[in-house]
């Protein structure tokens, strides 16, 4: 009875579906509740690790090391996403004192 | 145990996901995520993928979260600085939420119980096995998230950039 | 092979001429069509032969949904594919003698044009055949708005309400694909022909369909796009809309609308073929007062066109083979009278029939040219047209003597307008503010007398487009009429 | 076999050679080679008249040359037809058009465009080769719209006067509403019979295979197209107006040739109106109404060559009658006599409005034949034969006519008679206008006054002797003749039913002692009215009551103007500025507006709101997981 024999009968696959599932549900909420655009970004950060999660959970429970890589390319992506919105923000930020979401509303019709 | 452990770390998780989205201060806002981040990589590690855990602290938790405490500094943003949503912004809010955790429960409900494989390969968290697979069957996007990677970078430098023509004026 | 050597011709020679420059763009076209020409020219010699085996193509494209690149002329496509690329040349030496901005764009859009012509013609899957027809309108959409004559603003107007216009038709045909794809598991023709659809899919399926080509024909009361924009094209444009666009719908009604839907064409035919009717007489009424003679040539295509429609629509072969000459001849005697058109505007500076008069003292060849192109649309015998009109209002006869004799008013209709308009231009006393005109440069020589003796080979000896078509016609037949 | 292509090419030659190099060659070298060409022609259409004459071509020529289209199990060919009806017509056609072409170049002297007035005339000759010669309907189809685009080129030769080029067109047009109906009887007997070929249609309506209703219908749709090629009521209106063509093509066009195509057709397809007497009838009361109508009109015109247009279509009416009563032959023999003096009539006043530079009222002329001796006397010799005057070709030609109709029906006779008599009182006024009493003109015209050139008056002098003996073709038996035109018809109209006089002789002598005596009271009339009683038709303006609507033609051109062309016109501008750009352009520009303004409405959400946004999307997500998930 290996480690992972011993993780599989705890915990079932679903416990991992479901907590991912609030994760992310967590991360849409904040996402709907904040003004902040930093804070939308890390709630995205949030609903981006609840996938993550559930991708290594389905690798491991089927032994197919491709969920893995997956991970480690979305948290290249997310990196870079992460320093590119940042700088917008910082841009937006530096011409209008706000990074309030209420506030930016010039780009609209 | 392990479930314990699962539990602990999932109450966790969980935990310091609200207390992120809720925070009124941004600062405190990164501390939890970055708690939340570590009891992820908890996860993974009772997932056996300790490298992707290793990854994650250093990605995340290193120089995500750094770079958001960074722009939190430099723009200088504090609790009063962010408004309240009106309240009916907040109470749609938590519906649409609610409502997407239900149906996403609903989903998951429906689902069949996980029959765990006849063979299981415990290597495959492991770096060698993770880096066979990368450097075998996904080379090329490897290679293509350098670009990527690269080029945000470029990209990041060059709209943060302050730029020294005299620009119109926004409103 | 040949059929891809003749559409990558077209496309090669418009990015060919995109980047030859400004100064050789009109030559590269020409030089381009000419080639193309020849080698239709040796298509249509093997469609005589009925050797058919170099004008296909079929290769394997998407896997799903099931979408092959399936090019096959037969003799009806062959004939259509020989009229745009024998047009197109003439179009590229008609503007060729008059100074345009950015020429090369303007040259590369009309063999891209002719790319996507041949590419509607010759398509037998029904997805590659919808692409190319929504290539066309690129084009000629960028060739309206961008080289046109008179105010910008209004003819960006026009030419949007054209754009949207047929768009909207031909969204009506996609969707129509889109069902039959679902009960038919592919878009091959053979497979469609092949579909047995229920009679209340088939009443409804019908409208859907024809509206594409009716927008596109246009069929009375879908025209009012199209005065407007052959007034306000260049008139390549014009010639590109009606000598050959047009074409495509009528194409497109006999290829893809009838054999697929028989019973849906059987039902509504008594409701169509009125309205083509109606449109006869009333685009000749219309033409009668027209003092802008483009929007008359407008209006009596409008009435030329709406008899090759009630033709198709009989489902007789003497309405189909009508239709084949009538499409030919048209496409040839539209060409005509728009050049006629440019022609005059190119000396006078203005389409106002009111303005000119007299104009016969001071260019005979040009009043020789532009009477036999008037004469080929009045549909005299030994022309062209005569030949295509005695079929399609035979086929009108065998369907509905009433409508046949209604029909046969264009006759004399077509009599009065055409004359009307000729009079006054050309005859009369000369108008005072004409002061010089000059006379057929070479070049328009060389645009007119083609056209001319296409004219006169045609309505003497039209054996050869009936012998061509008429496979592919009995194919048709037997499929609607099944 | 080649001599009858020969026949029809020559003049398409020429027409080619003058119409493309007319401009660089001389006047006498294209007038010339267009006359020549017709002589050609002409000579070989003796050759094969000779050869039918004498016998050594019994059956006729039938070639087909190459398929013009073929669809379903009909095929219709280019074939050429010569037989003895398309014989005389070819003589017509060639020899008087040999005679004109040579006239012409006299009296065309002076104009600019004089090689393509020969390109014109010849390439009328051959579409009316085209025209006699075809073998099938559409091939004489072909021809008879080609005639009438010559037509509309001669009439409106000088294009730069409006009302002439409105004369052109007017005659072509109102002969396309004819095409219409000829267009039809082809689909009918395409349709029903399955071939447009004489001989074929012929032997179909011979077997007893074309049933009546059809025939009835192609015959009446062919007589359509006859009525306007051959200016009967109510399609007669282009003829007068077309004498704005130069005067050679009025003798040509509209009196000796094209005029008669509509004899020609219904006397070749006269084995389909043998099956309808209901459509013979119908061409018999048209021709008598067309003859009275157009001989009533011409009593009152004071110019020239309206006159002769009136009487022209009055004469057609008579040929129509024969044909309605089932006398074909008298009407070809009426074709044939009516040919010889009426060109000689135009040719004639031609010739006196040479002289007049232009002068074509009659109230400005007379006493003439002191300065035209030739153009009087030949003149004189045609208006006497156009009356009816024994023994001179008009009076067989139209006694037969006569004599067939009162076998009839004697109202027909009547009506037929009374004309003849208008016929031979406004002739004769005209001679005694034009040529007796003193000259009212201008001194300035009189000083010019002279005989014309030999040019002109050489084909006048061949006419006048052809209108003098023509009537040799068909003395009839009660003159101890045997009528050889009827013989050599015979296998042309073999079935007709006037072929055999059911009328004894006594009764057909006092109809032409009726017809004569008329004639007679006619002249006499006219000679003391305008040579005794020296009256002179009343200026402009001056005419009241039935006169008035006399002389302007029973107002017909203004009835047709007010309720076919002006309703017309005003449709059209109705149609275009009401229907077309409000109606029907209005409701694809509504429904554009519409959505254009619900776009502006709805565009309201994009608020530019972010938050807004977001929710929006949560909850288009949630709808769609929703789905998928109750649908699964």
């Amino acid at each position: 009875m290996s480690l992972l024999m011993n993780i599989f009968q705890e915990i079932p696959l679903h416990n991992y579906l479901f907590l991912s599932a609030i994760l992310f549900c967590i991360g849409v909420f904040g996402v709907l509740l904040r003004r902040n655009a930093i804070i939308i970004f890390m709630s995205i950060e949030l609903m981006f690790n609840a996938v993550n999660l559930l991708l290594v959970a389905f690798s491991t429970y089927y032994s197919d090391s491709g969920g893995q890589v997956f991970v480690f390319f979305i948290m290249a992506v997310a990196a870079a996403e992460v320093s590119v919105g940042l700088a917008i923000l910082v841009t937006i930020y530096r011409n209008l004192h706000s990074v309030d979401i209420d506030e930016l509303k010039s780009l609209k019709w | 145990m392990t479930f314990y452990i699962f539990l602990f770390l999932a109450a966790l998780a969980v935990f310091c996901g609200l207390m992120t989205v809720t925070s009124r201060n941004p600062v405190h806002s990164v501390i939890f995520l970055i708690g939340c981040f570590f009891a992820i990589a908890g996860h993974y590690l009772l997932l056996n993928a300790q490298f992707l855990a290793v990854v994650h602290i250093i990605v995340y938790a290193g120089a995500i979260m750094v770079l958001f405490l960074f722009t939190l500094m430099m723009m200088n943003l504090n609790e009063a600085s962010e408004g309240h949503k009106p309240a009916l912004a907040r109470i749609s809010a938590v519906v649409s939420a609610g409502l997407l955790l239900f149906i996403l429960i609903a989903a998951l409900k429906k689902t069949e119980p996980f029959a765990p494989p006849l063979t299981i390969d415990h290597s495959i968290g492991l770096v060698k096995a993770l880096g066979n697979t990368l450097l075998n069957e996904y080379l090329l996007p490897f290679e293509f998230v350098s670009i990527l990677l690269l080029s945000s970078m470029v990209g990041a430098v060059l709209i943060a950039k302050r730029d020294k023509s005299p620009k119109p004026e926004l409103e | 092979m040949l059929l891809i050597i003749i559409l990558s011709l077209a496309l090669a020679g418009a990015v060919f001429t995109k980047l030859s420059g400004d100064k050789l763009a009109s030559k590269v076209a020409f030089l381009f069509s000419g080639i193309n020409v020849i080698a239709t020219g040796y298509a249509l010699k093997l469609a005589s032969l009925g050797e058919f085996a170099q004008l296909q193509f079929a290769s394997a494209w998407i896997t799903s949904p099931k979408i092959d690149f399936l090019l096959n002329a037969d003799g009806l496509s062959i004939l259509m594919i020989g009229l745009t690329n024998v047009l197109i040349p003439l179009i590229v030496l008609a503007s060729s003698s008059r100074k345009l901005e950015n020429e090369s764009s303007y040259y590369g859009l009309i063999l891209f044009m002719q790319f996507a012509l041949i590419g509607v013609f010759a398509a037998m899957d029904a997805f590659l055949y919808y692409i190319f027809w929504e290539l066309t309108l690129l084009p000629i959409f960028f060739i309206a708005l961008f080289w046109g004559d008179g105010n910008k603003q209004y003819r960006s107007k026009v030419v949007l309400k054209f754009f949207i216009y047929t768009l909207a038709g031909s969204l009506f045909m996609l969707f129509t694909f889109i069902y039959l794809y679902q009960q038919a598991g592919s878009f091959n023709i053979n497979d469609l022909y092949a579909l047995e659809l229920s009679n209340k899919e088939q009443y409804w399926l019908f409208w859907a369909f024809f509206l594409a080509f009716a927008v596109k024909i246009p069929v009375f009361p879908f025209h009012t796009w199209q005065p407007e924009t052959y007034t306000e094209s260049p008139t390549a444009g014009s010639m590109l809309l009606s000598g050959i666009m047009l074409k495509m719908g009528l194409y497109s009604m006999l290829r893809w609308l009838l054999p697929i839907i028989p019973t849906g064409v059987e039902a509504w035919t008594p409701v169509v073929i009125t309205l083509c009717a109606i449109g006869i007489v009333y685009g000749s009424i219309i033409a009668f007062k027209q003092d802008n003679i483009k929007r008359l040539i407008a209006y009596s295509s409008l009435a030329h066109v709406g008899l090759i429609a009630a033709g198709i629509l009989t489902v007789t072969k003497a309405g189909f083979q009508g239709s084949v000459v009538q499409m030919i001849a048209h496409g040839f005697n539209v060409i005509g009278l728009f050049f006629v058109a440019e022609i005059i505007f190119r000396r006078l500076g203005t389409y106002d029939i009111s303005k000119m008069g007299g104009i016969r003292a001071l260019a005979p060849k040009l009043t020789t040219l532009f009477f036999i192109v008037v004469l080929a649309s009045v549909a005299l015998p030994s022309t062209n047209s005569f030949i295509g009109e005695f079929l399609l209002l035979f086929g009108l006869y065998e369907y509905n003597t009433i409508l046949a004799a209604v029909s046969g008013l264009t006759i004399i209709l077509s009599a009065v307008y055409m004359l009307r308009m000729y009079q006054r231009v050309m005859l009369n006393e000369l108008k005072s503010t004409i002061t010089a005109f000059a006379d057929l440069s070479l070049s328009e020589m060389a645009v007119m007398v083609p056209i001319a003796l296409v004219i006169f080979a045609c309505g003497v000896y039209p054996h050869y487009i009936l012998k061509v078509a008429e496979p592919a016609l009995d194919i048709i037949l037997k499929n609607t009429l099944r | 076999m080649q001599l009858v292509y020969l026949l029809i090419l020559l003049p398409l030659i020429g027409f080619l050679v003058n119409g493309l190099f007319g401009s660089k060659l001389s006047k006498t070298v294209s007038g010339w080679l267009g006359s020549l060409v017709v002589l050609g022609s002409f000579a070989i259409s003796t050759k094969y008249f000779l050869d039918f004459y004498t016998g050594s071509l019994a059956a006729p020529i039938d070639i087909k040359a190459f398929e013009i289209l073929y669809f379903q199990n009909i095929s219709i060919h280019f074939g050429i037809l010569v037989d003895q009806l398309s014989v005389l017509w070819l003589m017509i056609v060639t020899g008087i058009g040999f005679l004109i072409h040579v006239y012409s170049i006299g009296y065309m002297h002076d104009d600019e465009n004089f090689s393509r007035f020969f390109a014109y005339l010849n390439l009328f000759i051959f579409f009316m080769l085209l025209l006699v010669l075809g073998n099938n309907l559409l091939v004489t189809y072909a021809g008879w719209e080609g005639v009438s685009l010559c037509s509309y080129f001669l009439v409106g030769f000088w294009y730069k006067n409006e009302s002439y080029s409105n004369a052109g067109k007017k005659a072509f047009i109102v002969n396309r509403v004819g095409d219409l109906g000829f267009l039809l009887a082809m689909f009918v007997l395409l349709y029903y019979v399955g071939s447009l070929n004489f001989s074929d249609l012929k032997a179909e309506a011979l077997g007893g295979n074309i049933p009546s209703n059809v025939a009835l219908a192609a015959a009446l749709f062919l007589f359509v197209g006859a009525a306007a090629k051959s200016a009967q009521i109510p399609l007669y209106t282009w003829l007068p107006d077309a004498m704005a063509g130069p005067t050679p093509v009025s003798a040509l066009i509209h009196a000796a040739t094209m005029v008669t195509a509509g004899i020609y057709l219904v006397v070749r397809t006269n084995f389909l109106y043998d099956l309808a007497p209901e459509a013979m009838q119908v061409v018999a009361v048209v021709g008598a109404a067309t003859a009275l109508f157009a001989a009533t009109i011409g009593i009152f015109q004071n110019d020239i060559k309206k006159v002769l247009a009136y009487s022209t279509v009055s004469q057609l009416g008579l040929m129509f009658l024969a044909v309605g009563v089932g006398a074909y032959t008298a009407a070809v023999f009426h074709v044939i006599t009516h040919a010889f003096f009426k060109a000689c009539l135009f040719l004639g006043s031609g010739s006196v409005i040479h002289a007049l530079h232009g002068e074509q009222d009659i109230r400005n002329m007379g006493g003439l034949k002191k300065w035209m001796p030739i153009t009087f006397v030949t003149f004189l010799i045609s208006s006497l034969a156009i009356s009816g005057i024994p023994p001179f070709s008009g009076f067989f030609s139209k006694d037969e006519i006569l004599a067939a109709a009162y076998e009839h029906n004697i109202g027909l006779w009547l009506v037929a008679s009374l004309a003849s008599l208008f016929t031979a009182f406004y002739m004769f006024r005209l001679v005694f206008l034009t040529f007796n009493t003193n000259f009212r003109g201008t001194e300035e015209q009189q000083k010019h006054l002279h005989e014309s050139p030999s040019l002109i008056t050489i084909p006048l002098i061949i006419l006048a002797a052809l209108a003098v003996v023509g009537g040799a073709m068909g003395i009839p038996e009660v003159f101890g003749g045997t009528h050889w035109m009827k013989n050599f018809l015979a296998p042309v109209v073999a079935s007709g039913s006037g072929a055999a006089h059911a009328i004894s002789h006594s009764t057909e002598l006092m109809l032409i002692s009726i017809a004569s005596i008329a004639a007679v009271v006619g002249i006499a009339f006219a000679y003391f009215r305008f040579v005794k009683g020296g009256a002179l038709p009343l200026k402009d303006g001056e005419e009241k009551g039935l006169q008035k609507v006399i002389y302007n033609k029973f107002y017909v051109d203004e009835i047709y103007n007010a309720i076919i062309v002006k309703p017309l016109m005003t449709l059209s501008s109705l149609a275009y500025e009401i229907f077309d750009v409000l109606v029907v352009d209005g409701v694809v520009n509504t429904l554009a507006s519409i959505t254009y303004w619900k776009g502006k409405q709805i565009r309201l959400l994009q608020s530019g709101n972010i938050g807004f946004y977001l929710i929006m999307m949560v909850l288009g997500a949630c709808a769609i997981l929703g789905i998928t998930i109750w649908q699964l």
